[in-house]
């Protein structure tokens, strides 16, 4: 198997989709003429054409908008939002227009609408710059949420959200960017949504991530191993919504222990969903409560060393692990 | 300065110009909406309709005018005020009422509500309850269109107050870039909710519209043939591929904005000012001056309406609530091809 | 003490702190001239004038925008944004402004500024606007949020708001506005941000709430100590951001059972937060897990009778606590 | 179609018109401006600079022909290519690179960044990475000066980017429907990011400016007096009470958008074109001919920059970075009155 960059394996999931369906095309913030910003549609302005990779004014919430049109006419539109901080002006599209027609329509009209962001810290580029918002996009109704962490993983479930008939929220760590995987070379892969992977099977303690925070469990996993002898299990949600809580509960009731880590503030983040399901549903198998590991709550520093307190790290990880047994 | 045409009675297109029939028709989808919308505010005293609902008196000659210019295969897409848009698109009134209702059989299974007013078989994509949101929705289905390359059209219906959203730039600003097909009508009946035009947009909106280098026309919204004629030229206009299009309809609503309306914001007179200019009145009068429509024949009409309009009444209220059981259906749409 | 209606206490608090500080004014679609879309501001404009009492066209971002420049001028504006469905068009505003300004200026500039929001379904608005965001607004370091559940709270929180340097999303229950209360005269009266209130004291089990839930929890508290024999300790939050966790863990410490109540979605909503903290912080006194009660996550729907199935109602509440015993 | 003043050599205002100490005071400004910039490049490429920077390289005699048109009490706010308008509005230039190396001595303590400069003392109100987010922020500035019936206008800073945002349109309308002082001074260069002008807004910006009711002129922004000229009148008449103003200055961007660009966008011509009306160069040809500027006081010039802007990069260097404790300060201001 060929190994590819995260960005790259999202570029072919693009080229292959193109080429599919004709239905398909792609609007967004410098993604032709400039390359994309994070490079990932870069050439395919070349080998598609205006027609079907678009070059947008800067006007995030008429572009989504404007998905969301394409959808309901019967196109298969993908809106790249530059970064996820700039869907904050284009949310009442996403929210009150993409994730509610087919509801309010009854059935009759549905918005297979994939929109792609980058998302996560870690850049230093400051406070507007560095949200980590999936977790505030899974609590809608009618919206699918997707955050791979490896490349192979974002190439099928980037072809997946394109056979959606619902509105995908696409999230891309800009931390994973160019990180490295190997990319099964079958062009009809996909993955099913609401399917998450154990990428690392354990006994003592059942670490939960997706996106950015899957690489600081793998790499707390090594360190518990090595340090303390612990062994860890790890799940690797790759969906937030649809969410696969029962790979999470199983794992759960063997470990007796979890930790769920994201890069999101902890405060009313994601985590305390998963926390609180867990609890409801294995409540009796717990030794110790769930522990979060996560951002903390301060809007991110531009300063280095301020913005890498404020983020979680392995060490982090290790630290919750070790407070449990 | 501001300028340009008001709803005053202004010489609007000559009757003769227009196949009797067309008249005849023009009047009956005027007076049932005006008897629908009256209709349906007893039905909301008496408890029947719930939620906002938004009546469309008054104004009745925008909706008739301008859908009567389109296509089968031409979209259109609106804002929350959309009783009259949806009949004038020939959407069973029956399932309208219904949906007003809640039931089942109304056009969204009782899900939507009055603002959210959808019919895929006509290609209507709704009633869109947040203002100037549905916008850039209008800009993609043009987009689609040229795309598909097919023939048709896409209409969106806002107010006067959208244009103090920021959407209402985008839009129009994506629709000329893109060169689509989409007929942009203002219905600009003054106020938004309790705000006078005057102190929510600079300008006249026409002029504002026209600074995206399309064609803006502002015409009298109190006259449907005028109303037909501005918007006939505007789809002469788009249906040739030559872009988007802008017009202002100049109308008022005589009823409150919504139920709940206290209407401090203006007086009686000025109210009756309007009345004056009565849409359906002033077809009437002109038809009755063509020797095209005698007193009986008119008393005939509202008759043959008000029982109509009561078949929507009794369809609704026979109509049942969605099951319980049914509560998490339309969420997520599974995949076709997955 | 006078009773007053909810809509009442928010106007005397609104008329009180422009009489008391002329740098506060009101800006907000329909205050004015209509007289408030819930008749909060009824009078204020007839009073104060258009200068202190201003109706604005329907731009939510450019109001809200508008409000954060007014207070980095030193002013202590109030926006009101109808209802929080409109506030997604605002959102960037508050989060990339308002909430991070301070922060990201090293402390030199804050804004004091009051942001008003009907909020709650419940009315058959259906789904666009029956929305219940408070607690995504929770999430963001450098907001305050507030969501009274009686006219006294409203007004003394009300005016907390005012003398606040900091951005406040003041959240009124669209249900609760013509609710009626006993209400303090004295003008001075203001409660502290972050001090939860136990309006009704047991010893079985510890019921969460704020804003509407508040009133549920009330009803069912009733319920269960008639028909069970069960004495349920009711705490309404009042405020969110701060939030006053002290005051449900000491309860939880005495009645070992603990059931969150919201209107808002369950996936991914505040409950979760409030169970996973409780874990956190008294697991060893939980004789069950924390029990959530929420909205059903779906768009609000139109219908009467969906729309009530999709609410929590008192009997949820009730249901969830015999499910503990 | 589109039209007006490009950034060619037509004709500027004559330098005899200017005392002799402003002219100079220009030419510093611009030349330490440039200079500052092309070290920050310098510094960055070291990796004593993170996150992103956007330089301000060829567009100088926008922020030093605007900002010296204003008074101390006037208000600045503008987006994320902010150093060149930080530096002539007169912060200290030591503390704008302490802040581009996120440390204490920052004008932000290193809390905010190249994109977030912000000066309390000399009312400069940042430094705003959301595109246009900060322009109704502005109408807001300009709302309180109304309010407290102060002198100050205040003056937006944007780019020919931002006129895509719905923000333009809802700030420009506020401004103008509540008469603020404000300056809407768009620095167009062309571009945002990749994306060309005509591919961003259907027409010349100063003319969709104008449909709001308010004055609105183009300049060349690559000539410091005209743009000076096009400030000193729009502040003539909006500080005399009579509401918003708008200048479009025509200018361009040497470098790529950020240091990430590969600039696959625009052609090495193009770029190089520009170059030959470069704003500081024309500047001091006019100095020279004039008889104001010999060779020896030039190169003396700008020996003398070398050395400000090494104090610049030395002040930074020994600035600390802020300490972990501090982490959590800034968030929340505790109420003064509590
Ligand atoms: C974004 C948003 N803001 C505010 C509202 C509340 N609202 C509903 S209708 C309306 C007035 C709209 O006026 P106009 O566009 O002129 O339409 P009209 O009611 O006059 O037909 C307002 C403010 C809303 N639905 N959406
Ligand atoms: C809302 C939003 N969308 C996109 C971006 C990413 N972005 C940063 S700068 C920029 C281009 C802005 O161009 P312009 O306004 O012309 O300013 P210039 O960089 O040319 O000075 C873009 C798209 C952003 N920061 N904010
Ligand atoms: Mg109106
Ligand atoms: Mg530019």
């Amino acid at each position: 198997m060929p190994e590819l960059r995260m960005r790259d394996a999202l570029r072919e999931a693009l080229r292959e989709e193109l080429i599919r369906d004709e239905r398909v095309f792609l609007m967004g913030e410098d993604i032709g003429a400039y390359g994309g910003s994070y490079a990932v549609t870069h050439g395919l302005l070349d080998e598609f054409g205006e027609a079907r990779v678009m070059d947008t004014p800067i006007s995030e919430s008429g572009i989504v908008g404007a998905g969301v049109g394409a959808a309901l006419a019967g196109l298969r539109p993908m809106v790249e939002i530059m970064t996820i901080n700039f869907s904050l002006v284009a949310i009442d599209q996403i929210i009150n227009n993409a994730s509610k027609i087919h509801y309010m329509s009854g059935g009759q009209f549905n918005v297979p609408l994939v929109i792609r962001m980058a998302s996560g810290g870690g850049s230093q580029l400051g406070a507007t710059h560095s949200h980590s918002l999936e977790g505030m996009y899974a609590h809608f109704p009618g919206l699918r949420v997707v955050c791979p962490a490896f490349p192979a993983d974002a190439k099928a479930l980037l072809k997946r959200a394109f056979r959606d008939e619902n509105p995908v929220i696409f999230i891309e760590h800009t931390a994973l960017y160019s990180s490295r995987g190997e990319v099964p070379e079958d062009t009809d892969l996909i993955l099913e949504f609401g399917v998450a992977n154990t990428i690392r099977e354990g006994c003592d303690v059942t670490i939960v991530g997706y996106s950015g925070s899957v690489h600081q469990a793998l790499r707390a996993a090594v360190l518990l191993d090595k340090q303390e002898g612990i062994s860890a299990e790890i799940i690797d949600l790759r969906t937030l919504r649809p969410l696969d809580m029962d790979a999470i509960v199983e794992s759960v009731k063997r470990t007796n222990r979890a930790v769920v880590v994201e890069d999101d503030w902890k405060f009313g983040g994601f985590g305390g969903e998963l926390s609180a399901q867990i609890m409801e549903r294995a409540f009796d198998w717990l030794d110790a409560p769930v522990a979060r590991v996560s951002g903390k709550d301060v809007p991110m520093p531009y300063n280095r060393n301020l913005e890498y307190a404020a983020l979680p790290a392995e060490e982090d990880v290790v630290e919750a692990v070790l407070a449990m047994q | 300065m501001r300028s340009g045409l008001t709803t005053e009675s202004v010489a609007g297109p000559a009757i003769d110009d227009y196949p009797e029939k067309l008249l005849h028709h023009f009047l009956h989808q005027m007076a049932f909406i005006r008897r629908f919308e009256e209709r349906c505010g007893e039905m909301y005293t008496k408890g029947k309709i719930h939620g906002f609902l938004h009546l469309y008196i008054g104004e009745e000659a925008c909706a008739v005018g301008a859908l009567n210019a389109l296509k089968d295969q031409d979209r259109v897409i609106t804002h929350y005020r959309d009783h009259g848009h949806a009949i004038a698109r020939g959407i069973d009134p029956k399932r309208i009422m219904a949906e007003l209702y809640g039931r089942v059989d109304g056009t969204s299974r009782g899900r939507g509500g009055s603002m959210h007013i959808f019919d895929r078989k006509k290609n209507f994509f709704g009633g869109h309850a947040i203002v100037a949101g549905h916008m850039p929705v209008a800009t993609g289905l043009g987009l689609a269109s040229k795309m598909h390359k097919d023939d048709a059209l896409t209409m969106c219906i806002f107010g006067d107050g959208g244009v103090g959203e920021g959407e209402f730039h985008e839009a129009l600003n994506l629709s000329v870039l893109w060169n689509t097909p989409v007929i942009w009508f203002c219905e600009n009946n003054g106020y938004g909710m309790g705000v006078k035009l005057s102190d929510s947009i600079a300008n006249d909106i026409y002029k504002i519209a026209a600074a995206y280098r399309m064609p803006s026309e502002r015409c009298n919204g109190m006259d449907v043939l005028a109303v037909y004629e501005a918007v006939r030229a505007a789809v002469k206009h788009t249906r040739s591929g030559s872009g988007p299009y802008f017009v202002e309809a100049m109308t008022y609503r005589y009823r409150g904005h919504s139920m709940a309306d206290p209407e401090l914001y203006r007086t009686k007179a000025e109210v009756e000012k309007f009345q004056g200019r009565d849409p359906i009145e002033r077809l009437r009068h002109q038809m009755v001056e063509a020797g095209l429509l005698t007193a009986a024949d008119h008393s005939e009409l509202l008759d043959r309406i008000e029982g109509e309009v009561r078949e929507c009444i009794e369809f609704a209220d026979s109509s049942p609530n969605p099951d319980i059981s049914t509560l998490f259906d339309f969420i997520i749409k599974e995949p076709s091809n997955a």
